[in-house]
């Protein structure tokens, strides 16, 4: 119940981006204006990433049954909205010429915003599907948001029905799982269930249920035998959306599913156990191979997102095996590395293309080096980083999910992660190598006008927080090590 | 912190390098060779430094990631530096023979250059495993550039070849790692990474020998051996000059000083094992690259095979594992790491010259280029094991010291030096030797080498008649970190494991 | 009162659900498809409300609630998204929506 | 005389250097003048050396100069060796290699590579003057891989003909297989008596291996094999003749007077470890025999003048082979020196008649030419004669002296001992063919040409054939050497058998007058016979070793790396990437677009996690 | 009240059999309707009135009517029926058919585990305010932010 001020401060960044979402709103009512919508977005995100911060020391509270503020949920939405707020710059001048309203963008944005925070707050059926279908719901409008744009050459439409319909089918599991899970122990929280197995009936009952959840979770965070929406999804979507739905899309999601497995102890089941590892080496092994010759940039990040979901529930795997908490440091920096580099990847292309014209073939690619040195060098940090090259965060990350799955003795799952990493240097190799070729014509890249000056920045900083994070993880490592210890 | 500025020297040097070329295309050799001379001159004060009875003759060891027990930990001693100063030296020779070769884009090929050195150098002296790890990914990356980016007409798919062979087996040492400093935590309740604490861990004999497979196996693709060396034919034939020189000089060498340092010293029961099955690797490396050398065409390809077949020997006398058989090791990297890197320059510069590798195109050179074929000469004997200079110390004592390993493994090995003289005779005969005809290829550019070019190879030559005729100097500076390595693993380790 | 076993109220709502599964996975006319996907997410709605039933409070039925709040939202979103396509395509296959492959 | 000895091989060497550095640019007349110049000056030194080392009345003496390598207790020095033994060497090696270096300044004077051609000679010099010089076997192994090159160098000096390339290569791989053996053994006798200094060497042998032990065996074997390969012996004996190749003062020098006899130097050297394998040193006899035999048939069908020599010269090393299997070890060495004078005066003279018949080879092309070549044709008499063992000529008295050791062994001896008379009769045939038809006859073609250019050319062949007839007198100073190895009485040979020896030699002779000269005999009536000609086929195949070797390791040698040029592994590799590739595009065809189907996927997944997750 | 539960709920599955199978959208549509209908007589039986009113309220009432109001703008007469007749041959169900009768299998394996009398008691409304406007009002808050999207969402998609 919420009776006082002080239960309402925990709340607080969910309350300035709330508070900014109805600003914006009004705003678009009073009078339309694209930088007043867009700076009123980036600014709400940018308080709330502040604010979640400096709360991080001392709040932890369990505010009414739905939402639990602590170290950890502030940690992610401190992710959460930083990229939103990254995402926010970088949309800003890739809609910035859509000849169609433009505005209702950055109010989607930060109701998915929104949607994302309540999910990595979460620890309750009723707020994660509250929270998951809020952020689902303003990614259909992201997705398919320039679909009337005469110019949008992409597949907006397409894209937003496949995810809309899939999605509605994945929830529908999600909800029919959790009814079960409800049927037999009656309270809606996650660590209900863990009095399942106590409730009588046999173990097959509580695998199905749970498994039902795990899979519409899966689906979200497209790992196989889910993955097939993904690269169309990501292909037909604009730049700034696809970008929101590979990081907040997925770490929020990845959040829950953390929660959920580590508190509902869904991992003493051996078939659990089985199940998931299944998933984590198919999905590397699809995900990886999927992307290998793939042209598409957009869809080589789909595809390579699969597989870094696959790296990530390898890690959770590892964290039914020991008592430590490397596990769920493993995912959590893992996360955020993967946040920062998607980020940059999805940023560079996304700063050169624009709604009319997005540049996602990599053969689009050559030679940016030698014309644009400072961009491709942050895109190739961002590909060495995703292919988990040292200097960068994802070294550190894949360090991480390798000590996780040693600490747990998961040689076989290691083992698929070799494989599939070793095959995803190619596709990334590809995409650097086309950077280094001499180019032929040069391509109409979108030159930023005064609009994409923060886009730069913003990039800068991420190439920046790649690096460091990279070199010296030990700050952020104790951080992550801090908040883990609350999962 | 000498060390320290040694790695930061070629770092920063690099950047200053590839930023120096905004003002003049020509300046970035000038500041890289700057830099690399620099660093050869700051390692002369390692060179006479008198290290204590451990061998260690400066260390750093400075807080990293705590969480892990990370360190920041360099340290040098006799070996270290030995490898050390072959880096700069070729270092210098890679800047030299680049210094006409490469005319685009010069900043960032120098830059990637001096970070490869700085690479390498951190190889050779990190002693905290994560650190070697991350120093050992560090030389891969510029590599890739070089020869991604100068390469010739296949670059893309050797590039590829080279970075996925190398980053693949580069994982699973990883992982081996990881493994190791994870059951330092088991024994000791707290994670290292360091050397010396991992030193002391102690596992069941069949987990020790996955953990060591992970390092052997990272280890021998660097080297390379057998049957993962089929990334260096492709990466050395299609990289630019200075690339081969680098790889074939500098960076095949880590693979072995990897073993020397970690995989022995780490695992010494399971590398004891393990002895007989690497030391046969080894001799298959030796004697079918040699026979593949032979059948190549391809100038540089044929070169890579060799060296292929040169570093089988490094191995055969490291898991032989005594004194002479070490020394002999450490030998055959320096003469090799001369005489390889000076062959794929005579390549890379008649490829300059007449825009071919094809040695079926080639022939009767001598009277047009006498200076070049001379030198060619020399180094060809040289790889075949000529007394008297480098190559022949290094491969005689690998022998001598497996010979008390294993006999049968070593009369094998033996064999590679008659095959040594087949395939290097056989250059100069198709190069050389025979009637000069033009007709296969544009001659105008064919000249003798300029007196440049005669500095470096004169400057190579000199080197190796060094290590044949006085390789003492060599020996000495090496022979306390090898008899403290022998020492903590028990000397002739093997050979009593060894009944092939 | 009579009683009606639990099992039975939750055999009702896994046939639906099964039901709405098979329409979304044969139908070809999309707005068949959203109309399945309701009868999936209604199922699952009615196995809330069973289980509340069971424990005889309230909390499955805001549960409830909110997955109607959600069935709400997401039709007018798709429906929106159907005129588009309609309007597009003149068409309700969903077949035509299959440009990105690969 | 210990200052002086190092700059033995430093004369030649720095002769090498200074030619390779001036890489060509000197005028002619200096660039003879440094290459002949430096051997004269060694020579002049070692006739010091020697001069003061006899009469010092030492038995040898140890030279240290630098530590080579010291890794552990290995600890090979660069040091010299000095005992009688050496002295002969050094004697040879410096007094024959400057005349022919001499005689090499006017024969290659409008060669264009005459100042590579020195740097060579100069460094083979040097490298032969430290292989008989060292103290230890590593050291000696230096010298004699040094030579090695150097002989394949100067094989291939005409390198833009292939075949001259091919022969180079042909022998320094078969010597390097020889080699190769060697350092095998090197490894050995480091690895059981810790040290490879040859004194303290065959000194621990002794010690510690009893008399036809297995190590000992194995030793001796590994370095036979080292000497068979040197030494053009049974059977590595394939590449002398076609070394041939190579100008011809070349031949006299390496592949006659002092490179070949490296084997027997390096027997003779460690002589007491054949003595501790009796079997080895028997084999080592009866390779000589063989060696010689088969070599003095073959000689006798070859039309190559230098073919003939260099097939002679196999035969006479047969001799000193024979010689060390009886223990004849001063013999041999003997042999070895005599040897030295009279094949180097005949290749030089082959070498001169080649020369005014532009460079022709075949002597069934030349003919009648003692009026028009008479150096030459007094060279080759003297040569031949001495070669054929005439008596009192210097062949004879050496040839004599180790076929009656061969006499005296117990057991096999009389075999071996009519195997050498044969092969003396064999001799007598051979050589007098070449004579009879080079000189004697009709002249055929080519009569222009003067005879020898110059002086530079005539003195050494006039000094080699002073010593061809009487170095047979020359006592050599190797008793102390070889002291406790040999068997140190009277001869106790009956004169028939003395009288045999001297007859069979001038018998050969006579057949060949006969043949030859008189044409009692005819060549072709022979010839008639299938059988004689298909042995004369087979034998001037050179017993059909080189088709055979070609068949046993050059064609499958070849073959293999052909069939594997694009490396197997690779392909392995390659099948990798491909597997990788096709699941790719097996895999990228489930991502179809359509919407319906990824329904399916995932409706299908959940079931068949469910299904996992019950059934496991 | 028992048996009304079967009835309704045996009309639910025929209706919806029947939603899946029609070839006449407006038909279904009716179908639908029902079928939601009849599970709102199931709520109402297992003593949740509210959800049974909700249900016909909201969904059978305001979310149908949506589509309804969709369909008619589709303009779908006789032709879009011999579309769907053709569209549904005997081979598209097969698949489908299967998959669905594996899960339901499952579904029905484990929930006939259970062995519980549901007591059918009545949980009114206001229990239910109760509840929703204590520890659940952020769910009320967070659900009209889900419609915020949905309608903000919806009015991008939908408008011309």
């Amino acid at each position: 119940m919420i009776t006082s001020f002080n239960d309402l401060l925990p709340l607080m960044p969910l309350l300035i981006v709330t508070a900014t979402s109805v600003i914006a709103m009004l705003m678009i009512g009073i009078r339309r204006s694209y930088i007043t919508t867009g700076s009123i977005t980036i600014t709400g995100l940018l308080a709330a990433t502040l604010v979640a911060v400096s709360m991080m020391d001392w709040t932890n509270q369990q505010v009414t049954p739905l939402l639990i503020i602590d170290q950890y949920s502030l940690l992610f939405t401190v992710v959460v909205c930083a990229s939103a707020m990254v995402l926010a710059v970088l949309s800003f001048p890739y809609f910035f010429e859509l000849d169609d309203q433009r505005e209702e963008y950055f109010l989607l944005l930060t109701v998915a915003t929104i949607g994302a925070i309540v999910m990595v707050s979460s620890n309750h059926f009723v707020s994660t599907v509250l929270g998951l279908e809020t952020l689902s719901m303003s990614l259909y409008g992201m997705i398919a948001y320039p679909l009337h744009s005469a110019k949008s050459a992409k597949f907006p439409l397409e894209a937003a029905v496949k995810y809309l319909v899939l999605s509605a089918a994945a929830s529908g599991f999600i909800l029919f799982g959790m009814a079960l899970i409800y049927a037999q122990t009656g309270t809606l929280s996650f660590a209900s269930v863990t009095e399942l197995p106590a409730a009588g009936l046999g173990d097959s009952y509580t695998i199905i249920a749970l498994l039902m959840v795990v899979s519409g979770m899966a689906f979200k965070l497209s790992l196989a035998p889910f993955h097939m929406w993904t690269p169309d999804v990501y292909e037909g979507a604009p730049l700034p959306a696809t970008a929101y739905l590979a990081t907040i899309g997925k770490a929020a999601m990845f959040v829950v599913l953390l929660r959920f497995v580590q508190i509902s102890e869904a991992l003493s089941f051996d078939s659990m156990v089985t199940v998931l590892t299944l998933i984590a080496a198919a999905s590397m092994l699809a995900g990886n191979l999927l992307a290998l010759l793939q042209d598409n940039l957009k869809r080589i990040l789909a595809y390579s997102s699969i597989a870094h979901m696959g790296y990530l529930l390898l890690a959770l795997v590892a964290g039914h095996h020991v008592t430590g908490t490397i596990a769920v440091e493993a995912i959590t920096f893992y996360l955020i590395a993967y946040v920062i580099m998607s980020l940059g990847a999805f940023g560079v292309a996304s700063v050169i293309s624009s709604s009319e014209k997005e540049f996602d073939s990599i053969k689009e690619y050559r030679g940016l080096f030698w014309r644009n040195p400072l961009l491709a060098t942050t895109f190739i940090a961002m590909l060495l980083s995703l292919a988990g090259i040292p200097l960068t965060i994802g070294f550190i990350g894949k360090f991480y999910i390798f000590l996780s799955g040693i600490e747990a003795g998961l040689w076989v799952l290691l083992g698929v992660l070799v494989l599939g990493s070793g095959i995803g240097l190619y596709y990334y190799l590809r995409i650097i190598y086309r950077m280094f070729m001499p180019e032929k014509h040069s391509q109409p890249y979108r030159v930023g006008g005064v609009e994409s000056v923060s886009s730069y920045g913003v990039l800068a900083i991420l190439l920046f927080l790649l690096l460091l994070f990279g070199v010296y993880p030990a700050p952020i490592m104790s951080i992550v090590a801090t908040a883990s210890a609350y999962i | 912190m000498i060390l320290v500025v040694l790695i930061s020297i070629l770092f920063l040097g690099g950047v200053l390098a590839w930023l120096s070329e905004g003002l003049d295309s020509k300046f970035p050799r000038v500041v890289a060779l700057a830099a690399v001379v620099i660093d050869l001159l700051v390692m002369m004060v390692l060179v006479g430094a008198d290290a204590e009875g451990s061998g260690w003759i400066v260390q750093l060891n400075a807080q990293w990631i705590p969480r892990f027990g990370i360190s920041f930990h360099l340290a040098a001693d006799g070996l270290s530096v030995l490898m050390m100063l072959l880096t700069a030296f070729l270092g210098i020779i890679a800047v030299g023979s680049a210094w006409d070769e490469i005319t685009e884009r010069t900043g960032f090929f120098y830059f990637n250059l001096l970070w490869t050195l700085a690479g390498v150098i951190g190889v050779f002296t990190a002693l905290d495993l994560f650190l070697f790890f991350f120093f050992w990914e560090v030389m891969l990356i510029p590599m890739y550039f070089i020869i991604a980016i100068w390469g010739h007409e296949n670059k893309n798919y050797a590039a590829m070849k080279f970075f996925i062979f190398t980053q693949v087996t580069g994982m699973l040492m990883l992982i081996s790692i990881l493994a190791l400093a994870y059951f330092h935590y088991i024994q000791f309740g707290w994670f290292s990474f360091d050397y010396f604490d991992l030193l002391k861990v102690s596992t069941s004999s069949a987990i020790e020998m996955w953990i060591m497979l992970g390092f052997f196996i990272a280890f021998s693709t660097k080297l390379p051996s057998f049957p993962f060396h089929s990334w260096l034919p492709d990466a050395h034939s299609q990289a630019p000059t200075a690339g081969s020189v680098l790889l074939a000089g500098v960076l095949l060498k880590t693979g072995a000083y990897g073993l020397i340092r970690f995989a022995v010293p780490l695992f010494p029961e399971a590398s004891m094992q393990f002895a007989p099955f690497a030391m046969t690797l080894a001799v298959i490396s030796i004697l079918y690259c040699a026979k593949v050398a032979f059948a190549q065409t391809d100038i540089k390809r044929l070169i890579a095979y060799t060296s292929v077949s040169h570093m089988g020997f490094v191995m055969l006398g490291i898991y032989a594992w005594n004194e002479q058989a070490l020394q002999g090791a450490v030998m055959t990297m320096l003469a090799h790491g001369l005489s390889a890197a000076a062959l794929f320059m005579l390549a890379g510069g008649l490829q300059h010259r007449i825009h071919t590798r094809d040695m079926d195109h080639m022939g009767g050179f001598w009277p047009k280029v006498p200076r070049l074929s001379f030198v060619a000469l020399f180094f060809s004997i040289a790889a075949l094991g000529m007394p008297g200079l480098g190559n022949f110390v290094g491969e005689f004592l690998a022998l001598l010291g497996a010979f008390q390993a294993s006999i049968g493994l070593t009369v094998a090995a033996a064999f590679g030096l008659i095959f040594a003289s087949v395939y290097s005779l056989w250059v100069i005969q198709k190069v050389f030797h025979g009637v000069y005809r033009n007709s296969d290829f544009d001659d105008t550019h064919l000249h003798d080498l300029t007196r440049r070019e005669m500095f470096y190879f004169g400057a190579m030559m000199i080197g190796l008649i060094w290590m044949g005729m006085y390789p003492q100097s060599f020996l000495d500076m090496s022979s306390t970190t090898l008899t403290n390595l022998l020492n903590e693993t028990g000397q002739l380790l093997f050979a009593q494991g060894s009944e092939l | 009162m009579e009683s009606i076993p639990i099992e039975h109220g939750l055999i009702l709502a896994g046939i639906l659900f099964a039901l709405g599964l098979v329409g979304v996975l044969t139908r070809r006319n999309i707005v068949f498809v959203l109309m399945s996907l309701e009868i999936m997410i209604n199922a699952s709605g009615l196995a809330f409300i069973v289980a509340a039933s069971r424990w005889e409070h309230a909390d499955g039925q805001i549960m409830f609630l909110m997955i109607l709040t959600l069935a709400a939202a997401e039709v007018a979103v798709g429906l929106g998204l159907i005129i588009q396509m309609y309007r597009r395509y003149h068409t309700v296959d969903i077949n035509v929506l299959s440009q990105m492959k690969g | 005389m210990q200052d002086l000895i190092w700059l033995l091989p430093t004369y030649p060497l720095l002769g090498f250097l200074s030619l390779v550095l001036t890489s060509g640019n000197l005028p002619k007349k200096v660039v003879g003048a440094i290459g002949a110049g430096s051997i004269g000056l060694s020579f002049l030194t070692a006739a010091v050396i020697a001069y003061q080392f006899l009469g010092s009345g030492e038995t040898h003496l140890v030279v240290e100069m630098w530590t080579w390598m010291a890794v552990g207790n290995f600890t090979p020095g660069f040091s010299f060796y000095l005992d009688g033994l050496a002295v002969v060497m050094m004697l040879i090696i410096t007094g024959v290699g400057f005349l022919i270096h001499l005689y090499s300044a006017g024969f290659m004077l409008d060669d264009p590579s005459y100042s590579r051609f020195f740097a060579y000679m100069n460094l083979f010099v040097a490298s032969m003057l430290v292989l008989v010089l060292a103290d230890n076997l590593l050291l000696l192994y230096l010298g004699w891989e040094g030579v090695g090159l150097c002989s394949y160098l100067l094989i291939g000096f005409w390198y833009e003909k292939p075949e001259n390339g091919y022969a180079a290569r042909k022998a320094f791989i078969t010597t390097r297989v020889g080699d190769t053996s060697m350092a095998i053994g090197l490894f050995l006798l480091f690895a059981e008596l810790g040290t490879l200094n040859i004194q303290e060497m065959l000194h621990a042998a002794e010690t510690q291996w009893a008399v036809g032990s297995g190590l000992a065996v194995a030793a001796s074997l590994l370095l036979l094999g080292g000497a068979v390969g040197k030494s053009a012996q049974l059977p590595l004996q394939t590449w002398l003749p076609d070394a041939m190749a190579g100008p011809t003062p070349i031949s006299a020098l390496i592949h006659a007077a002092t490179m070949v006899t490296a084997g027997v130097y390096l027997v003779a050297r460690t002589h007491v470890l054949f003595e501790l394998a009796p079997n080895v040193q028997l084999l080592l006899a009866w390779i000589g025999l063989i060696t010689l035999l088969m070599a003095g048939f073959t000689a006798m069908t070859q039309h190559d003048i230098k073919r003939i020599l260099a097939y002679s010269t196999i035969s006479q090393i047969g001799y000193m082979f024979l010689g060390l299997g009886v223990g004849a070890w001063s013999a041999s060495v003997f042999h070895l020196m005599t040897h030295a004078f009279f094949k180097a005066l005949l290749f030089l003279a082959a070498g001169t008649v080649i020369h005014s018949l532009h460079h022709e080879h075949s002597i069934f092309k030349m003919g009648g030419k003692r009026k028009q070549l008479p150096i030459a044709f007094a060279s080759f008499m003297i040569g031949s004669l001495a070669l054929a063992a005439f008596p009192f000529t210097s062949g004879y008295f050496s040839k004599d002296e180790i076929l009656i050791a061969a006499l005296e062994m117990e057991g096999p001896g009389m075999i071996l001992w009519l195997g050498g008379v044969l092969g003396a009769f064999l001799t007598g045939i051979y050589s007098f063919r070449l004579v009879f038809v080079v000189f004697f006859g009709e002249s055929k073609g080519h009569h222009e040409e003067k005879e020898v250019a110059g002086l530079s050319m005539a003195t050494p062949l006039i000094i080699l054939m002073v010593f061809a007839l009487f170095g047979g007198w020359i006592q050599i100073p190797v008793d102390a050497v070889f002291s406790h190895g040999e068997v140190h009485e009277e001869h106790h040979i009956s004169n028939l058998m003395h009288a045999i020896m001297i007859v069979v030699p001038l018998l050969g002779i006579g057949v060949s007058y006969l043949f030859f000269m008189s044409k009692t005999f005819s060549v072709e009536k022979l010839m008639a016979n299938p059988l004689a000609t298909r042995l004369h086929g087979f034998w001037f195949s050179g017993w059909g070793m080189d088709a055979l070797y070609s068949f046993l390791f050059v064609r499958p040698f070849v073959f293999l790396a052909q069939v594997n040029k694009n490396d197997l592994i690779d392909a392995v590799y390659a099948l990798l990437v491909e597997i990788t590739r096709v699941a790719h595009v097996m895999i990228a065809r489930t991502q179809t677009g359509q919407l319906r189907w990824y329904a399916l996927s995932i409706g299908g997944g959940v079931v068949l996690l469910i299904t996992l997750g019950v059934v496991l | 009240m028992i048996l009304l539960f079967y009835i309704a709920g045996a009309v639910a599955v025929i209706s919806t059999v029947a939603v899946i199978l029609q070839t006449n959208i407006v038909h279904a549509l009716i179908y639908l309707i029902l079928s939601l209908l009849a599970v709102a007589v199931c709520f109402y039986v297992l003593g949740a009135p509210f959800a049974a009113v909700l249900e016909a309220i909201v969904y059978a009432g305001a979310i149908m009517v949506l589509f309804l109001f969709v369909i008619m703008m589709l303009n779908m007469g006789q032709h879009s029926i011999d579309q769907e007749r053709s569209w549904m041959g005997p081979k598209v169900w097969i698949v489908p058919s299967i998959l669905a009768s594996v899960l339901l299998a499952q579904l029905l394996t484990v929930i006939t585990q259970y062995d519980h009398e549901l007591a059918l008691t009545t949980v009114d409304v206001m229990e239910v305010s109760a509840l929703l406007f204590g520890p659940y009002v952020l769910a009320v808050e967070l659900a009209s932010l889900l419609l915020l999207a949905g309608l903000v969402a919806a009015y991008h998609l939908a408008k011309k």
